[in-house]
This record gives structure tokens, C-alpha cells and sequence, in this order.
């Protein structure tokens, strides 16, 4: 492999980090309060506003069920008017994060809803204002779940940016596909999927790492 | 449908206007039903009166499943009725949108059965949600739970997450926590159930003078009649679902009416013959036997050297068997089997003497 | 004067796909910059979006489809691109690891073509060509398996992507194959049972810009660059002649 | 290191050869360490010595925190001690593999704290849970699930899941799902703290018998020393991570030694004053006061007419102002607070005629 | 729309279904073993083997990690030797079963470690075998969170299954990604993103109902 090749995957890395972290910052960014709002706003659920929460439903599995390339073609002029433009690392970042925030979503519905019933029971005893609820409870005694689920997530937008990419510039995935598959280049196929696997062990590593740190409930 | 059999005693009304005018809290012919995962359906309560006045600690007793947990937890409408009212500081809690829920819950603590602590917060962390949830300052979140902890016995631990506490030790931070914003009123579902008696003793204590001096009103679910007898004025007797018997604490423990009531405190006051006699026991006199008699005592200094009486009277050995002289509500009362050596005609005649002086007597039989 | 600055003052932006485009593209680029043209390369994985990119000014240029496409591109999406000059042909042919004339194929036997439209035309007409099937009368660069009005033999015919084509070829009886992958997969090209032809400059891969461009400095310039000898011989020699310059 | 005080009695060595031979559960010199999550580390126990004999049942108490459940636990393996033994039928469970352990524990009934049940399975699937694991037949199971469900009282919940149930409801499905496979020790954490005095006498009672009837070893913690009074041979009292008393459970009840021991004893065995007349105690004699003593009874029949005596002997009325005669163990014994219209002369002379008749006798004081 | 288009739609929504439901089956079959033991596996815990928990975490990340395009083209040869062929809609169950078996395992693994370890240790101090543990307590205490995971993963399915289409695996997203965004016929693309949605919320309808359904921790 020359050494271009490894400025490639270099760049790609770089590329990669960039893309996946930001869309997964986004994503989490709504797709936690979706999460939350999906969890807690079923019929007799403490948010409970079944339409609101049918509706929403909706969006994220539309949203969900669109073929991701077709994701990003339509969202082209949206990610042009945030991004300025709809090619690019930077622009991948739109389709990417409207693809995480559902799954994200998700994710987290099923975490908040593992979460104790006595629980829930004991903030409204005190008078919990829903919010309070949602902030002080449902929350902290979800998190080592949904830092689970988030590192599930990341691991989940490497695979998505690859497509994301299919523009110049997409990161190790598109690397991946544009020399292993379209020009039939095993050693760099080879190679990105080596450095994919550190990736994705490195962040699997830190979430476990993470999500243990962060549940009290099992004793040391 | 059944009546429920209701015993009202001296006078205390339990639907009339005076008591309705001072109770805080009120329940009016509540009813509530579960529906169970497999379809059927289990009434936890039926037909419930009960009136509870502003300042006073009523005691809930009742056996496993007689819904306890269930009413108390309509106080606070984490449970709502199927139908009847539950009024608190004359508002239908039952009625209540969740919204208005939230200010009337904020001035009701509770301690649950099975403390529902958070597991991601140390014990520092769960005495303070309510404050924080209250909305209070930092510095003085800090000041109160500081005092809590000293209060129940856990400033050593207040970096522990529950999964490192023991059982007492969670449900003493469930105390402190109900106990953290200072509530009018105080629903206690089992509070001390995972006590030794030492720590059980100090936080009945912590409940009583934060009954008297703060005027805290109190509904303390418990099993251990102990406790009611340390702290309860008022008793409430669940069975099944119904109020069998409520009323004042000393009367009732003294004169129980309803079977349940009565299997409960035999427990208690010593009502039972130790079962060391029972197996002795037979109907019949015999040579070197004594005459096993049941005294319940109850008044200002209990007996009043009754036995002494008893002993000059019939001029014979007063021998106590069992049984215990204890306070209800703060006046003494209490129950002694006594032994004298004696035939038939001597223990008439003490059942005579003493049920004449006002103490119930009961003949149990022989006892070598 | 004006033209230096015009040229010097923002680079190009070239749409391509991986592979020999790519590649051309960036020795196009290389010849560019002594000339004062500073040509960047993008590559798209998908057949889309690099004509979207013309469209919208995010790139200048592209450079991977033929004219067929283009028209398909332009009515599908009404895009407002016009081919500015040709580049090369890329032939695409008929290959097979099974049989080594069409008088061998099977009845019932699986046949893989490109899955996207027009290349997927492409392929049909080759099959036609072969004597295998028979498609509606006139539907040209359009076909689609559904214009087939006769398959006496019962093909089965499968729609695959591009790359994975040249993939399929222990899979099928015949798969049709763009050279630029069959190189790039290290198939021989010449082994087709049939090409649709070197020559046939219908399929020349164009130099593809917004429509009013055409004759901007700047792309003409660029035309210019392609169209040297220098490219040529590169085309020439790296290709051997199974891609050829179509100028 | 401080040595931990233990009491020893009745010549019942905890180390020696007799006992070692004959104990089923052995504890020797067992230390157990926590880490907590913000770093520390909380000694649990210290060591501890420790020998419960097969068929015997051992009453554990102690504070909250204490230990006890930290004492239980290793029993069955599911904590590792630091350093030191666990001895159970002859085998060192703690270098036992988790494979070894298996078969132990499966001859070892737990009942836990905080019951843990399956929220998937209805009361009947929970019982059935260890017969399963045992490997029993359907037929089989369903027979003493059965049963099972009669003796605690749920034959008509046993298709309710475990969240539709009371807290003594669970407590008791717990109990059951313990018995189910018929083991030879039986581990009870707190096995009756949720249940009302009828259910928790009925719940001893089945732990009795199939103590006597089994020869079952049970250990059993609990802070309600009405529990260990009606069925514990032996008591272990632990304070902080240490035995500081362990004995016989008549001798433990009548004469504790240590402070925690007395302590916990006092709730119960109406050794503590009465609120009421320890606010009334007055150290001076007054005009119409009653001098108050404290009398501790043990033996056959605890006192033997012993207050006819005292009445006949000082010619005063022999009040009982509070106190409990009760058994422990099948023995009778008990305190009594006794009130004598008499002056401090009086009141000596009576403390004398107890004290040499064998019964403690303290004056505390005067009363109203 | 021609009623070619309503068949074309028709016969692949039976692709999609076929795909799906057949990957789910064997992603599930897999997929849940694995979860199960990745959960069990680590250090100290009920099958305590840190080794062989790494490893398989590294395989379940490194399949994770590589773009599904590029897994389609290393899976050619497996593929061929499982189906005969390496292309159509068959053999395409072979890639979209081989993602979705580690995405299934790392749900499974997160909704296991939910499990109160109260319950745990209740088994164990009945003397139950890891094994019994794992069929007893830990799967159906786990139930709703695996249900409502398996219905993220069936949704994310659907959505891969879009690829399939490079290896002539048809189905639903292909069809859309062919007719609606290469050929750009936006009725095609309307009526398969209709029809796609219908499946999503269909399945997560399900889904969340049979979740609730197993859910005992809920009070009625
Ligand atoms: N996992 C843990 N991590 C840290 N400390 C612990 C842990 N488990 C128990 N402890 C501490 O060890 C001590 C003994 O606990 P244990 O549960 O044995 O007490 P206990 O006697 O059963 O008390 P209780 O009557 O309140 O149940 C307590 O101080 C407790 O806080
Ligand atoms: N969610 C529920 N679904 C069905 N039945 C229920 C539910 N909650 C409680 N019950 C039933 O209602 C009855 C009353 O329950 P409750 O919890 O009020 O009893 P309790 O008096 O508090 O008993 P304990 O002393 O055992 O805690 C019981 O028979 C119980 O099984
Ligand atoms: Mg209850
Ligand atoms: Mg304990």
C-alpha cells in the first residue's frame, strides 16, 4: 500500500469522527427529548397526550422506514439550506443526524420505560411536575441503558455514514466502498475495515466502560 | 351487598358534621378495584368512612392484604377510587387534575412500603429530591438533609447508593426523605417494618414529637401493635377490604370488639397464654393445681393494687402467669393470667371480687 | 486578463465516480495546474447526486455518464445540465464464466444486467443483439425487463449494481459488464461474448456542466486540458484500449 | 484490633471439639469487606465466630446495618468472605466453584429481604421457580405448589403476578417459594417484617414444625424479638460486624449482658418504664407517692406468688404499674414494675426480700 | 399509476416481507444466544469467560463495523455456499441476517443487563445452572425490553433491506432507490414510501403491543 493510501485513511478517519460524532451529538440531542416525550406521553402516561404521541410515532417511523439513500436525496435541499451546501463531510451531517434522531429516539423510549414504576411513583408522591419527573428520575435511572444505547447508536451511524458519503470526502466507509468495492482494491478494503474495527471496538470499549461507571445498582 | 359491621365507640362519629367540620382528611364510602393481568378483578376497598382530624396519628391495622397500602395510597391520589370521596383540607382529592394534585401532594409526605429510592442517587441525593423538587435553595437543601441524616443515623453513609445500604438502612433514608419538606401530612406504609426495635423506637419517637410540636398529621400503616401502642391516638381496623372498627386507641385496645381486632392485639397484651400452660391447661381441678384466671386491666394506674386486695381477701398466693400491664395513648392498661391455689369455689369468688372493681376476669381452667 | 483571474480565482470542481473516471480526471487535474487551473475532484458513489451537484452549482463539471443517461437524468430530476464535450467510451459487454457462445445458454437460465435504468437499457439491447430476447419495437434507451416481448429461452434476468455485475459471474450464465469494473476486478475484457462496441459514441461518457456554461472561459479551458494529446496517449496506454478517448 | 467482647454461657464453647463436631454451620474468624461506589470500604463483619447445631434454630439480631443480612448471605455462598470460613455439612463453602455450590444451595432454602420475585411469573410460577431448577415433575410440582399456597394463605392469588400483590402477600409467596424444596437449612432475612401478628404467628408456627418435624436448621434474622422469643433455641447478637453475645435463647432473654442485647430485650420484655411514669418519676419521696421497682423474674413459674408474698410480709398493696411475664423458649420469665405505697425504709426492705428470693430488684424511684 | 406499478409494488412488499421476516427469524435465532452470553460473559459474572466475551465482542463489533455493502461482497462466498447463489432475494437473507444477528445481540445484551440483579442472585441461591438462570429469570424478566428491541431491529431491517437490492435481492427500498430515485418517478417513490411506512408502523404497532402485553410490571 503506498503511502497516499494511508493519507486516505487518515483523512477518512478524520472524516468519519467528525461526521459520526456530530451526528450522534445532534442525534441525541433530539432523540433524547423524542425518546423521553414518546415514553412518557402514551395514554395515562405522565405526559400522556396519545394523539400528540401517535403523531410523532408516525414521523419517526416514516422517518425510520425511508431508505436511507433516498433519505439523503430528499433531504438535499434542507441539508443545502443548513449546510450551505449538500456535498461535503459537513453536509453529510444533516441526513445523518435525521437518520440517528429517530433511532435514538427509539432507544431511549425503551430505556425510559424499564425505568421503575415506584419510582415515578415516589417523585409524584412529592409532587413532581412531569418535567421534574423526567429530569430527576427517568433520567439518571435510565442513563446506564441509554449510554448503552447511544454507544449502539454510534457504532450504528459508522455503518450509516458510509452512505452518508457518497459523496467525496465521506469517511473510512465510503473509502471502503469506493476502493474495495467499486475498484476492487482488497488491501484498502482491508485496510479500512481494520481501522473501522479499531474504531467501533474503541467506542464500543469507552460506552461499556461508561455505562458501568454509571449504574449504581450493581454492587462492586 | 353487606353492611359493614362498623363498632363506633364514645361518641366519636365518624360521618356527623362535628367530626366532618375537624377532620383534615376524609374518606366517603370509597370503593376501590384492581383489575388483575388475567382478567379477574379483586375489591380492595369497600364502602370505606373514615374521618381523621387535623394533628392526630391514626393507626391502620389490618391483615396482609386487607388493602392498608391500598388507603393510604388514595390519600395522596397515587391511587384514584372507583367511586366516593377522599377529601383532604377539604378538597376531593379524587377529583383533582394532576396539576392541582402536584400543591396539595407537595404538603404530604410518604414513607413507602418499599422505599422506591433512587438507585442513581446516593443517600444524600434521595433526602434532597423532594427539596429539590420543592424548589429550595442549595445551601438550605444542604442544611436539611444534613439534619436528617443526623436525625435517622446515617451521616456515615449519605455517599451511599441504596444497592449499598441495608434494608433498615434504605428505609430510614425513605423516612428522611417524606420527612424533608416538612409535609402537614405524613402517610406511612409499613415505616418501620426493617427496624430493630432500638432504631424503631427512636424514629416513633422522632414521628411523635414531630406530631406534637409541629402538628403533623399522621396515617401510619404498621403490623406491630408496638407501634401503634407508642404513638397511635386513633385506630382504624381494615378486614378484607372494610373498616371493621375504629375509634380511639386506648379503648380499643382495651376493649377490642371485632374478631379481627381482637386476634391482633392478643398478640400485643398479653392476652395469650404462653404456650407453655396452654398445654397444661385442662378443665378440671386437681391436687396442687391452680386456677388459672384472665384479668384485663384497664384505668388511671391500672389496678390499683388490686392483687394485693385479692391476695388479703382471699388470703391466699397470687401467682402471675403471663401477661403484661403496658400503656395505649399514654394510660396504662393491660392483661395478667394470673394463677391462685385454689378449687372452683375460691376462683368464682375472685372473678366476683375483681369483676366487681371493674376488671374483666375470665376463668381459663387448671394449671399444675 | 480578465480570463486569468476568472480561471485563478475559484478552483473547479469535478463530479466523478471511482474508477476510471476518477482516474482521468485526476490526471486531468494534474495537467491543470501549471496551466492555472485548479481542478478539485469529488467523488460520488452513486449516479445521482453527481448530476444534482451540476445542477445546483456545487460542482461545475461531471464526468461519468453518457448522453442516454443524461437525458434520463434531465427529464427524471429536470435538471438544467448539457453535455459540453465527450471524453471517452467505455464499451459494456456481455461476459460469462459458463458458456462460451449464446447457443450454449440454457433454458431458464439467470442473466444479470445493471440495475440502474439506463445501463440496465443498455444490457437488454446487448441481450437483444444476441439474438436472446426480443424487445418492444422503439423503446431505445428507456427498456426496461418489462419491454421484453419475447424470451423464448425463459431467462432469468436479474438486476444487480454495477459493481456487483462483474461479482455474479460464477452466479450466471451471463452477466453484462462495464469495462471500467471488469479491469478494475481483473477480469480480462477481452473475453466478451459480445460489446456494444468501441465506436459507438452514443455511449461516450461526457463532460457534463450547467446548461449556459458551456462556453465559460473556464470550462472551455478545461475541455481544452482534456482534450490534449497528453490525456489521450494517458487513456490510451493505461486503458488498453478497451476504454477509449472519444474525441 | 479490639477483641470482640463475646459472652459466652453455659459452658457453650463456639470453638470447641464438642460443638465443631456437632455444628451444621460453622463460622470461623470470617471478616467481610464492602467497596463502595465513591471508594470506601465498609467492614460488614469482624471476626466471626460462629457454630449453629443441625435441627437448631438461631435467631440473629442487631441493629440495622449490622451485618446481618451480610452473616446470612454467606451461607449460601452468594457473598465470598475476605478471609476466614464458612463451614456448612462439613464443606468450606466459601472455596467452593460456583458448580459445587450449586448442590449445597439446593439443599439450602432462602427467604430474602426485599423478596425477590419475578415480575414475569404469577405467584404460583414463582413458587414453582425452585422445583423446576430442582428438576421435578410437572405432576409433582403442581402438588406442593398447591399445598405450598394453602399454607401461606394464597391459594386464591396464585395466578396474580407479583405486582399485583400486597407487601405481606409477597413477603409470603417468598416463604413459600423457600420451603418448596423441602431443604435442610432455611435462611430467613426479615421473614415475617412485612406480615400482620396473625399471618407472622401462623408463618412461626409452620417454621416450628417443620423445625421439630424436619429437623430443619433455621437461621433467623429478624428485629422482632417477639419472633425470636416464640421460636429461636439460640441467639447470636450482633453489633457492627461482631458477635458480642451468643447463647441459649432463655438465657440470652433473662440475663443479656450486653449493652445492645439489653437494649434490644428492654422493648420487649416490659423492662422500659412506661412513658407515662417515666415522666412522673421523682428521685425524692413525696407525700402520697409510690416507690417504683423493677423486678426481674426467672425460673418454673416465674415469680411463685411471690408479690402475695411481698404483700403479706410488708402488709402494703403491691401495685403493677407496668411489665410483661412471658416465655421464651418454652420458659417462663419476665419483668415487672412494681409501685409500694411506702417510704425509701419500706421500699429497701422489699428489694431485699426479692433479692434474696433470686429476683433483681431496682428501685427507680418515686411516683405519683 | 400503471397497475404494472401496483404489482411491481405488490411483488416487492412479498420481497421485502420475505427478506425481513426471514432475517429477523435468523438474526433472532442467533442473535439472541449471542446477547445472552455477551451479557453473561464478562468478568465475574453468571458464565464468567472474559476471553471468549472479548473476542466475541470484537467479531459482533467488526461485523458491525464494516458497511453493509462491503459485508454483502466478503459474504459472496458464504452466501453462495448457504444459498446456492450469491444473488437474489434468497441469498440476500444471508448479509441482512449476518448484520442483523450482532445488532440483535447488543440489544438482547443491554436489555439482559437490566435484569434486577436481586433476581439473580435469588436463582443462584436455589442452585440454579448459569443455563437455568439464563431460561428462567434473565429472558423473561427481560421480555418486554427484547420485544421492544426486536422491533427496532425488524424496523432497521427494513430499512437495510433497501440494499439488498445490489445483489438483485429486490424488495420495497430497492424498488424506490430504482423507480423513484434513479428513474425519478415520484409516484413510484410516493407509493413505496407509503407502503414502507405502513409496514414500519404496522410492525411497531405490534411491536408495542405485544411489548405491554408481556410487561407483568405494570400495574393495570
Ligand atoms: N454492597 C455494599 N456496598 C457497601 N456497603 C454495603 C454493601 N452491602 C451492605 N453494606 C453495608 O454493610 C453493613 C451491613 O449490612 P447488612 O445488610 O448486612 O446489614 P443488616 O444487619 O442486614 O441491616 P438491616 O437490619 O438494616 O437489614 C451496612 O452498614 C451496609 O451499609
Ligand atoms: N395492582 C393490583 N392489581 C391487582 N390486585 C391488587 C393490586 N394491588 C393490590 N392488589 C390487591 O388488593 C388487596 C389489597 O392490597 P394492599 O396492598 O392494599 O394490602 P395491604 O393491606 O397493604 O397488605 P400488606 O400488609 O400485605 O402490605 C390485596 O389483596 C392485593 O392482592
Ligand atoms: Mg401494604
Ligand atoms: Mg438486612
Amino acid at each position: 500500500m503506498s503511502p497516499e493510501i494511508f493519507q486516505l485513511i487518515y483523512d477518512a478517519l478524520l472524516e468519519t469522527l467528525f461526521m459520526v460524532m456530530s451526528a450522534a451529538f445532534l442525534g441525541s440531542l433530539f432523540g433524547l427529548p423524542l425518546g423521553l416525550f414518546l415514553a412518557t406521553s402514551r395514554h395515562g402516561e405522565l405526559l400522556s397526550a396519545p394523539l400528540v404521541n401517535k403523531g410523532l410515532g408516525l414521523i419517526v417511523n416514516a422517518t425510520r422506514s425511508v431508505p436511507f439513500i433516498i433519505l439523503v436525496v430528499a433531504l438535499i435541499p434542507v441539508t443545502r439550506a443548513i449546510a450551505g451546501t449538500s456535498i461535503g463531510t459537513r453536509s453529510a451531517i444533516v441526513p445523518l443526524t435525521i437518520a440517528a434522531t429517530p433511532f435514538i429516539a427509539r432507544l431511549v423510549e425503551t430505556a425510559i420505560r424499564e425505568v421503575d414504576r415506584g419510582l415515578i411513583e415516589a417523585a409524584r408522591a412529592m409532587g413532581a411536575t412531569p418535567v421534574q419527573i423526567i429530569v430527576k428520575i427517568l433520567l439518571p435511572e435510565a442513563i446506564p441503558s441509554i449510554v448503552s444505547s447511544l454507544t449502539l447508536a454510534v457504532v450504528s451511524l459508522i455503518g450509516y455514514s458510509a452512505m452518508a458519503g457518497t459523496v467525496g470526502g465521506g469517511g473510512l466507509g465510503d473509502l471502503g466502498i469506493r476502493y474495495g468495492y467499486q475498484r476492487f482494491m482488497p488491501d484498502v478494503m482491508v485496510a479500512v475495515v481494520l481501522v473501522l474495527i479499531l474504531l467501533v471496538q474503541g467506542v464500543q470499549t469507552f460506552g461499556d466502560t461508561w455505562a458501568r461507571r454509571v449504574n449504581k445498582r450493581i454492587r462492586h | 351487598m353487606n353492611a359493614p359491621v362498623i363498632f363506633q365507640r364514645e361518641g366519636r362519629a365518624i360521618e356527623g358534621e362535628a367530626s366532618a367540620s375537624e377532620a383534615l382528611i376524609r374518606f366517603e364510602n370509597v370503593r376501590k378495584t384492581y383489575t388483575t393481568h388475567h382478567g379477574g378483578s379483586v375489591a380492595a376497598l369497600e364502602d370505606v368512612n373514615l374521618a381523621i382530624k387535623q394533628g392526630s396519628i391514626l393507626g391502620v391495622i389490618g391483615r396482609s392484604g386487607a388493602g392498608k397500602s391500598t388507603l393510604i395510597r388514595l390519600v395522596n391520589g397515587l391511587e384514584k377510587p372507583d367511586s366516593g370521596q377522599i377529601i383532604v383540607d377539604s378538597i376531593d382529592i379524587s377529583r383533582l387534575a394532576e396539576k392541582d394534585l402536584r400543591k396539595v401532594r407537595r404538603s404530604i409526605g410518604m414513607i413507602f412500603q418499599h422505599f422506591n429510592l433512587l438507585s442513581s442517587r446516593t443517600v444524600f441525593g434521595n433526602i434532597a429530591l423532594p427539596l429539590e423538587i420543592g424548589g429550595l435553595r442549595k445551601s438550605e437543601i444542604q442544611d436539611r438533609v444534613e439534619h436528617l441524616l443526623t436525625l435517622v443515623g446515617l451521616t456515615d453513609k449519605r455517599n451511599h447508593y441504596p444497592a449499598e445500604l441495608s434494608g433498615g438502612q434504605k428505609q430510614r433514608v425513605g423516612i428522611a426523605r417524606a420527612l424533608a419538606t416538612r409535609p402537614k401530612v405524613l402517610l406511612c406504609d409499613e415505616a418501620t417494618s426493617a427496624l430493630d426495635p432500638e432504631t424503631t423506637a427512636s424514629i416513633l419517637q422522632l414521628l411523635a414529637s414531630i406530631n406534637r410540636d409541629l402538628g403533623v398529621t399522621i396515617l401510619l400503616i404498621t403490623h406491630e401493635m408496638a407501634v401503634i401502642r407508642a404513638i397511635a391516638h386513633e385506630i382504624a381496623v381494615l378486614d378484607a377490604g372494610r373498616i371493621v372498627e375504629q375509634g380511639d386507641a386506648y379503648d380499643l385496645f382495651t376493649r377490642p370488639q371485632h374478631p379481627t381486632t381482637l386476634r391482633f392485639l392478643q398478640s400485643e397484651t398479653g392476652h395469650q397464654l404462653p404456650a407453655y400452660l396452654a398445654e397444661r391447661l385442662r378443665p378440671q381441678a386437681f391436687a396442687g393445681a391452680l386456677a388459672v384466671l384472665r384479668v384485663g386491666f384497664r384505668g388511671a394506674f391500672a389496678h390499683d393494687g388490686i392483687l394485693s386486695h385479692l391476695t388479703r381477701k382471699l388470703n391466699c398466693d397470687v401467682n402471675i402467669l403471663g401477661g403484661a400491664i403496658d400503656a395505649v395513648a399514654d394510660r396504662p392498661f393491660g392483661t395478667l393470667i394470673i394463677g391462685l391455689p385454689a378449687g372452683e369455689a375460691l376462683a368464682n369468688q375472685a372473678r366476683h371480687f375483681l369483676s366487681e372493681r371493674g376488671h374483666d376476669a375470665e376463668f381459663l381452667g387448671y394449671v399444675a | 486578463a480578465s480570463l486569468e483571474g476568472a480561471i485563478a480565482g475559484a478552483p473547479l470542481k469535478i463530479a466523478v465516480t471511482p474508477g476510471p473516471a476518477a482516474e482521468i480526471a485526476e490526471v486531468i487535474a494534474k495537467a491543470a495546474k501549471p496551466q492555472g487551473i485548479d481542478l478539485k475532484v469529488i467523488e460520488f458513489s452513486d449516479w445521482v447526486r453527481p448530476n444534482i451537484a451540476v445542477d445546483s452549482g456545487e460542482a461545475d463539471v461531471n464526468l461519468f455518464e453518457h448522453i442516454p443517461f443524461l437525458k434520463a437524468a434531465i427529464k427524471a430530476h429536470g435538471l438544467h445540465l448539457t453535455a459540453a464535450a465527450p471524453l471517452v467510451i467505455m464499451p459494456v459487454g456481455l461476459y460469462s464464466h459458463k458458456i462460451k457462445s449464446f447457443a450454449d445458454v440454457q433454458d431458464g437460465a439467470t442473466i444479470a444486467i445493471a440495475n440502474d435504468p439506463v445501463n440496465g437499457a443498455r444490457g437488454l439491447r446487448l441481450l437483444q443483439k444476441a439474438g436472446l430476447i426480443t424487445l418492444k419495437p422503439n423503446v431505445g434507451d428507456d427498456a426496461t425487463v418489462h419491454d421484453i416481448i419475447e424470451n423464448p429461452k425463459h431467462l432469468k434476468i436479474i438486476e444487480l449494481d454495477a459493481a456487483q455485475l462483474v461479482r455474479s459471474l460464477d452466479d450466471t450464465t451471463i452477466a453484462q459488464a462495464s469495462m471500467s469494473y471488469l479491469i478494475a476486478a481483473g477480469e480480462d475484457p477481452k473475453t466478451a461474448l459480445l460489446t456494444d462496441g468501441e465506436g459507438d459514441p452514443h455511449y461516450a461518457i461526457q463532460l457534463v456542466v450547467h446548461s449556459g456554461r458551456e462556453s465559460d472561459p473556464s470550462i472551455l479551458k478545461l475541455i481544452e486540458i482534456a482534450h490534449s494529446p497528453e490525456i489521450k496517449s494517458f487513456i490510451t496506454k493505461r486503458f488498453e484500449g478497451v476504454i477509449v478517448p472519444a474525441w
